[in-house]
């Protein structure tokens, strides 16, 4: 059975809330009450919506089939191995859920008198303190609500030093392998974006960078681990290099889970790093979000974070720093008036992927993150190494991979692609891993099983992967019909993107 | 640990058919200096669910929630009553622990709710276009800025005085970054929004004006005359709403000329949650504006059998495709959010939201009512929906304060909002929705005419 | 993918539960500590359980996984449509689920001093009251754990009052079509079963009841409205002559669904009523329970109720009674002595169910729960027409049905059957309506939609029935095969029953 | 209203199809006299979600919740914690609003899940057989007893004096209309049971024996001899375990020569409820004794392509089938607790349920320390797991009502259990579990001290 949508089964009339039925909920604009104040019914009159705006109701057990049936359409966690290259598609604890729903973090208003919400500013200040601590960093911006808005968050406290300075520089370098937030980043700040080039096994090409760095040069952004899955090794020279031509570093957090509990970014020379709490610590992906991305500054960044704003004090204790509280705040500890760029976002961030991020790094405790970071990594080494004499592992001979190991299409026959091979683990009931990303790999698929996958659940998920090698290897034609099993075939995204329908409305009679 | 699945029998299984002795052995690019060989300092070892979970709630028992005091606390976070189903719905294992829909065959769940979420809020603001959601009502009012600078190539933006103050700044603060110019004022202590020094801003260099409905006091605009303004000199409408059930009474911003509609979309199923995660809403009005639109879309198309389906589209705007030329860097949508919201909507329907709309408004008016007859309070507002503005006489966050003493959060203060402007120190907003009681309206007067004896 | 068997993935080792390091939990009995009460651990130490227990052990990324998979072979009433006759599969309300788990109630222990528990013995009182006025009796037992052990409740009291009296009658009348309970229960509280005859239009035949009637009768029990899915018309007059003949009147609640609101049994002159709180009052089912079957009675047999008992005193209030408390309530209120036949179970009964219950009342108010017996009548009838031109209705001339519709293999071709018929509906995406029962008719099919499904849903089903219906008539062979898109085929009940296999040992080598 | 999806639009429709003009002519088999005209007494009409849970809040309030006090209940019913991920599973719509499976086409996650569920508790029990559960352990205490009859076709009941009393009391209250005879006795107040005094009630005539282990005091008995007296009288022996922790840590009955094996589940995932829903589970030890068993067995097979499943088997001892012959009147099992037991014990698994029990033990050894170290107070166990009895020197039920008044409860006295039994009025229950805090007994022993001094 095709599951209609909302516009189709419901109607004007029906409602799955009930009201008082004595109360006002039948009142219209400007004829409430009687009252002192006529003036604003009468003005309030002029406002009435009196067309019908075309939102249909569904009693409540017609809307919960009707989500409860849809959601059956969706892959999950829940469900299976989830193997999206930096994705970071690890489970979900419950806990966690239970946690985010307790009154006193769910049900409190941004604005409510700080006396009433003292508990609430602990979280963060917790969450804060175990962050920096995790990388070694001396502040951190809680406020960035995804990876992508973390990124301009550094990027822009990077600006903002530069011209605390007086030093107008232009561009920011990237490698080619960046994600694709990174460019668009820092063209949205202001900066002109070039490419870092990579070395023949999957790194930072060091000489290469040196030679570019200069006075227009205000930083990189660098991802380490890296999109191919390794270890920057020359990170700390990269860091000193960049510093030694007044540069910052910003660094990619979307692959901390590799190293969290086994490598500190401030050890590295980082100035700044977003941190996706939905991938390392946990939170969930919710199809697409919400996210939240704190960043954790340097000592040279912190004093131009946004508003609000953690960080460390003179006597190591982490404090929450607000618009009022600045000023004080910064003389005291950053030896000055502090220099926020601003406000990225109306109230103190993402207070419901706090809670479950703190209850996470309190489940795994320092022993946790390590082994989950080991895992992770055992894991992804695991999979590359039991298909590599299947399937092109381009950086396969660098080293071991950290948390995702990189394959290419190379071999495939038959004019099968990336894609097909894709579409065909569907069918095995797997979702597919991340593809055609990084750039730097012709038919790229990055693999990343995380730390919460057991070895019985690799096993299947190699065999099934093997399997589905192999035809795309031997030209199998049936895999470039694939899915067949999947609630949808194939869809037509060029017929979706050449003529967008992108609202439902009344088919014409 | 419990939510690690490897035995040790398994990892030295793994290490062997890698062809490595020990997991140190994995991080041989790990620079020795680059290693951190103690634990994290002062981070205890893992914990029992049960210890966890105690901690927690010990901090939050910190906090005084909503639902335990009489509560009137507005400017852009509303507390609504949320229906049970809501949170059975994201609690889903299917849509909790799903991603992104990239693969499109297999996350029909999430893309159907997306297209019937789009739908929703397009109708909702008057617009033939919405979104997938975006991070926040904030943002998304930047991000409108953005993308009307995109559309007519001007730089220069007016903001209305009015606008929720935190999401002024987060324009000026971007802007600062992208070279906009920002044009601004504080809010107008009448009536009625200042219509017409608003309109008197607008020039020929402008590209948007932004207004907010109903905005930081509470008030209404009509906004047909700003639109009739701005679209003289050439410039869009952005309409900043954060109060969408106010919509289900009020008319909508598109059907009044908005051509951008962003918002708060909290209210209806998300909760109040300190702050966040929240909804951000973004739609417009004419669909010719849809490829400078930041953020997912989702369309409708069919599969390889004609079957009708759903997909991520237009995403050449996208920063993982046109990269540093993408309309926005954002790559996450608030899709649980979303889907709460749209679970809510549903739920609600078109009577239901009417409804909610009238009672919010009723109860309102009762509220205003009962609170200018305290001395020395007065009603600011010529119209309001369910928050209003009143004058105490008296400096309005002490007076926040010493009722949040004796368990009231009276509503929030302007000088909370506000800690540089002067003149605005005796004014509070008091928000009421259908979560109010009489006898809290009822406490809260008496509570006010004690404090302001 | 097929589910294995948690044997098949967990191990001794693992465990999705972690506990403080550095407490007892290592500690085996006869050495925990250093103890003044050394004898105790002297003595323990002969109980260690030393073998292996042979539980396997999952982390919690593998419990949600293999569980939220396992779900998914389910059907159920969030995915659509379960119509089984006479078990009333309405949807089940979230806030219901919410109200069960307030600490205030899922945190009590049943044995708190009763100063701690007031709000608990509100709410069993309070859903008392409304459970006496819904059926207008007198007395309400509330311990009995479910539909089944209700009529046991009622038939033990049945049996109490006749020993009062020394009266030891022998036999209770049981009509044919009396779910499979009534006789068991009957047998198991020591009785002889006798049936009554139905009339061709699917009533108790009154004149065969009244001849049988006599002074070894203790009760009949009745159903209604009945599993043909009829009022029983002559309810009252039944009634009369059962107490005319010094009997008792037990009357099955499974169907109350229909006449909430509109009719009270205890004006029909009914002695003993189990109410499935699962049925009427939406709890959920749960896939088999659990249940909750509080029994009504009269005030004929109040006196005799199980202990703890509710019962309404004098003043009009409704009392809960306690072994303690029995002796001097019933003084005052019954002009005698208790005369309780017992105890049926440890503590107060299903209160996770009474506090669900009782949100289900007060969410429907008195205009809501007509409504649902109203639209439950309509739903049925509404496919009891839809289908009759083409569908044996063997009923369908006595009258409206009621909450549920009546039909039969009656013109099936080619050797087919109800079941083949019920599993083609498998395939059309529905659960099956309730098979062979009441075996009055022959290959009966009883379809009860509930008033839970809008008409876009009715009719979706009333389509896919018609079709398979139409299958089945033209003897179509396919549909003994049926179904084809379920999880699983058509399963050998035979070979389960023959040599069964009912828990899972580790394969020989 | 809510939950009720046709429109009066609808209501009409389809009373035309069916050929009536309105609703009472469907209602025209009710006799005029029958019929309810006015609505219900009292009920008021439907309300707001808002306003029932308000309501129910209220209740819920008005109760003391074991979290928020020092706790120490047991006598059949234990506070342990649950982990959160239970509740999520037992929500999943499909297993909660699913029925009995007789159609296991498309019922085999509720299937599966009982065969697993089966096989766990008969490995915990040390048993070959166990069914997909009961109401609750004192049902199917009385359940075994019917068994033993069936099987031996005798009629003496031999009931252990230690046999929780409300149990007790349930096979007493049956056995009156099944002509079974019941012997028993209070419970011996020494520190051990009186096993001697068992086996000599034991005789040619009895069906079985039924012990408690642990028992009410929580003292363990010997089962084995138990098992060869009985067996050499051609008895069954049914033993009843209350706390299934403890069978992570002693011996189980399975073990020792029980022939069923019975008890209450609902320490292992289900809570405290006020006393219910809980779990019943019942199992045997030898095979050949299946078809006697009452109740709902799971059993595996093969479909028609030779794929493993599950299905509902030998139900011709069922009451569907068998009507009046069946086995038990049965027809519903505890489908909900069931899986709840069964996902906490999967999370527990061998290793976790033993440190469970390791630590509930420890604990409860360190309670009993360190409230015999109180004056007045004396252990009166020889033999315990997580419970113990205490004897307090004065009346315990006054005892517990003054603690509980200081916000702790205290534990369960036996003058509650038993209030007709003279000499045990100064016994008091104590039940320790991972729940319990070190800080609790300390809380628990400083009030103690006060009120016994």
């Amino acid at each position: 059975l095709e599951e209609p949508l909302i516009f189709e089964l419901g109607n004007a009339e029906t409602t799955g809330v009930d009201f008082p039925i004595e109360d006002g909920t039948n009142a219209s604009l400007g004829n409430v009450v009687e009252t002192v104040i006529d003036e604003v019914f009468y003005r309030m009159a002029a406002f009435d919506r009196r067309d019908s705006i075309g939102l249909p109701g569904l009693s409540e057990p017609e809307t919960i089939r009707h989500y409860t049936r849809l959601s059956r359409q969706n892959y999950a966690i829940d469900l299976g191995l989830f193997p999206l290259g930096s994705c970071t598609m690890k489970h979900n604890p419950r806990l966690n859920e239970k946690v985010a729903r307790m009154p006193g973090f769910a049900d409190v208003h941004p604005l409510q008198p700080v006396e009433t919400v003292r508990g609430a500013l602990e979280v963060i200040n917790e969450l804060a303190h175990w962050l920096i601590e995790l990388t070694g960093m001396h502040g951190v911006a809680m406020s960035p609500k995804a990876g992508a808005h973390g990124e301009l968050c550094g990027i822009l406290c990077i600006r903002a030093a530069h011209e605390a300075r007086g030093d107008a520089r232009k561009v920011i370098l990237v490698p080619e392998s960046a994600h694709g937030t990174n460019p668009a980043t820092a063209a949205f700040a202001g900066y002109e974006v070039e490419d870092i080039p990579a070395t023949a096994e999957g790194r930072v090409d060091l000489e290469a960078l040196k030679a570019r760095l200069g006075p227009d040069v205000a930083g990189v952004m660098i991802t380490n681990p890296n999109t191919c899955g390794l270890f920057e090794r020359d990170m700390k020279a990269i860091s000193d290099a960049v510093h030694a031509a007044g540069g910052y570093v910003y660094c990619d957090g979307a692959n901390f889970n590799a190293i969290v509990g086994k490598v500190r970014p401030g050890d590295l020379g980082v100035d700044a790093m977003h941190i996706n709490l939905h991938k390392t610590f946990s939170t969930p992906h919710g199809g697409g979000g919400p996210g939240s991305g704190p960043v954790v500054l340097s000592e040279a960044l912190s004093p131009f974070g946004p508003l609000p704003y953690t960080a460390r004090t003179k006597d190591g204790v982490v404090h929450l720093v607000e618009e009022e509280t600045a000023d004080a705040f910064s003389e005291e500890h950053f030896a000055g008036k502090m220099q926020s760029f601003g406000r990225m976002t109306a109230f103190h961030g993402q207070m419901g992927m706090f809670t479950r991020a703190l209850t996470y790094i309190l489940s795994h405790g320092a022993d946790g993150l390590k082994q989950v970071a080991e895992d992770a990594v055992l894991n992804a080494n695991y999979i590359l190494r039991s298909m590599e004499d299947l399937l092109d592992a381009p950086f396969g001979a660098s080293g071991p991979c950290m948390h995702e190991a990189l394959f290419s299409d190379a071999g495939f026959g038959g004019g099968l692609s990336t894609l097909d091979l894709a579409k065909g683990l569907i069918d095995e009931g797997y979702h597919p891993m991340t593809v055609y990303f990084p750039l730097v790999v012709h038919g790229a698929m990055l693999v990343e099983p995380t730390e919460t996958e057991s070895k019985h659940s690799l096993d299947q998920f190699i065999a099934a992967f093997r399997h589905v090698t192999e035809r795309a290897k031997a030209g199998d034609e049936g895999l470039k019909q694939a899915p067949y099993y999947a609630p949808r075939r194939r869809l037509d995204e060029t017929q979706a993107a050449r003529k967008p329908v992108l609202a439902w409305s009344e088919p014409e009679a | 640990m419990r939510y690690l699945p490897l035995t040790d029998t398994d990892r030295g299984e793994m290490l062997a058919k890698i062809g490595v002795s020990s997991i140190d052995d994995l991080f041989v690019d790990v620079p020795e200096e680059a290693r951190l060989t103690g634990p994290i300092e002062g981070l205890p070892l893992h914990a029992s669910e049960m210890a966890v979970e105690k901690h927690m709630r010990r901090l939050s028992k910190k906090n005084l929630a909503a639902a335990d005091a009489p509560f009137f606390l507005g400017a852009g976070a509303y507390r609504h009553h949320i229906p049970a189903s809501v949170d059975h719905i994201i609690q889903r294992g299917e849509f909790l622990t799903a991603y992104t829909p990239y693969q499109p065959e297999i996350a029909q769940g999430t893309l159907q709710m997306l297209f019937e979420f789009q739908t929703q809020v397009a109708r909702l603001y008057g617009c033939a276009v919405a979104n997938a959601s975006m991070y926040d009502g904030s943002t998304a009012c930047w991000e409108a800025v953005a993308m009307a600078h995109r559309v007519t190539k001007r730089k220069r933006v007016v903001l209305s005085g009015a606008l929720h103050p935190h999401y002024a700044e987060v324009v000026r603060t971007m802007a600062k970054f992208t070279d906009d110019e920002i044009a601004d004022a504080r809010p107008s202590m009448q009536p009625d929004p200042d219509l017409e020094g608003l309109i008197g801003r607008i020039d020929d260099a402008t590209s948007c004006v932004v207004v907010q409905y109903p905005d930081i006091l509470g008030r209404l605009s009509d906004l047909s005359q700003i639109a009739e303004a701005a679209h003289a000199k050439g410039a869009l409408l952005v309409v900043v709403n954060t109060e969408p059930v106010a919509l289900g009474m009020v008319k909508s911003p598109g059907e009044q000329g908005a051509d951008i509609v962003v918002g708060e979309g909290q209210s209806i199923g998300v909760g109040l949650q300190f702050g966040g995660p929240y909804l951000g809403l973004f739609a417009v009005r004419d669909p010719k504006h849809v490829r400078q639109m930041p953020g997912r879309l989702c369309g409708e198309t069919v599969d390889a059998e004609g079957k009708r389906g759903f997909v991520l589209t237009l995403s050449t705007r996208e920063q993982h495709i046109r990269r540093e030329k993408a309309t926005s860097n954002i790559c996450t949508n608030s899709g649980l959010c979303a889907l709460a919201f749209s679970v809510h909507m549903t739920l609600l329907g078109e009577k239901g939201l009417r409804q909610l709309a009238s009672w919010n408004h009723s109860l309102a008016c009762t509220a205003a009512e009962r609170l200018v007859k305290v001395p020395g309070v007065e009603l600011l507002n010529a119209t309001f929906f369910n928050e209003f503005t009143i004058r105490v006489g008296r400096d309005a966050r002490e007076l926040v304060r010493l009722l949040a003493d004796k368990g009231i959060l009276a509503g929030v203060s302007l000088g909370r909002l506000y800690p540089d402007s002067e003149g605005l120190d005796d004014a509070l907003l008091v928000a009421v929705t259908e979560t109010t009681s009489h006898e809290d309206i009822e406490v809260l007067a008496v509570a006010l005419k004690e404090a302001l004896a």
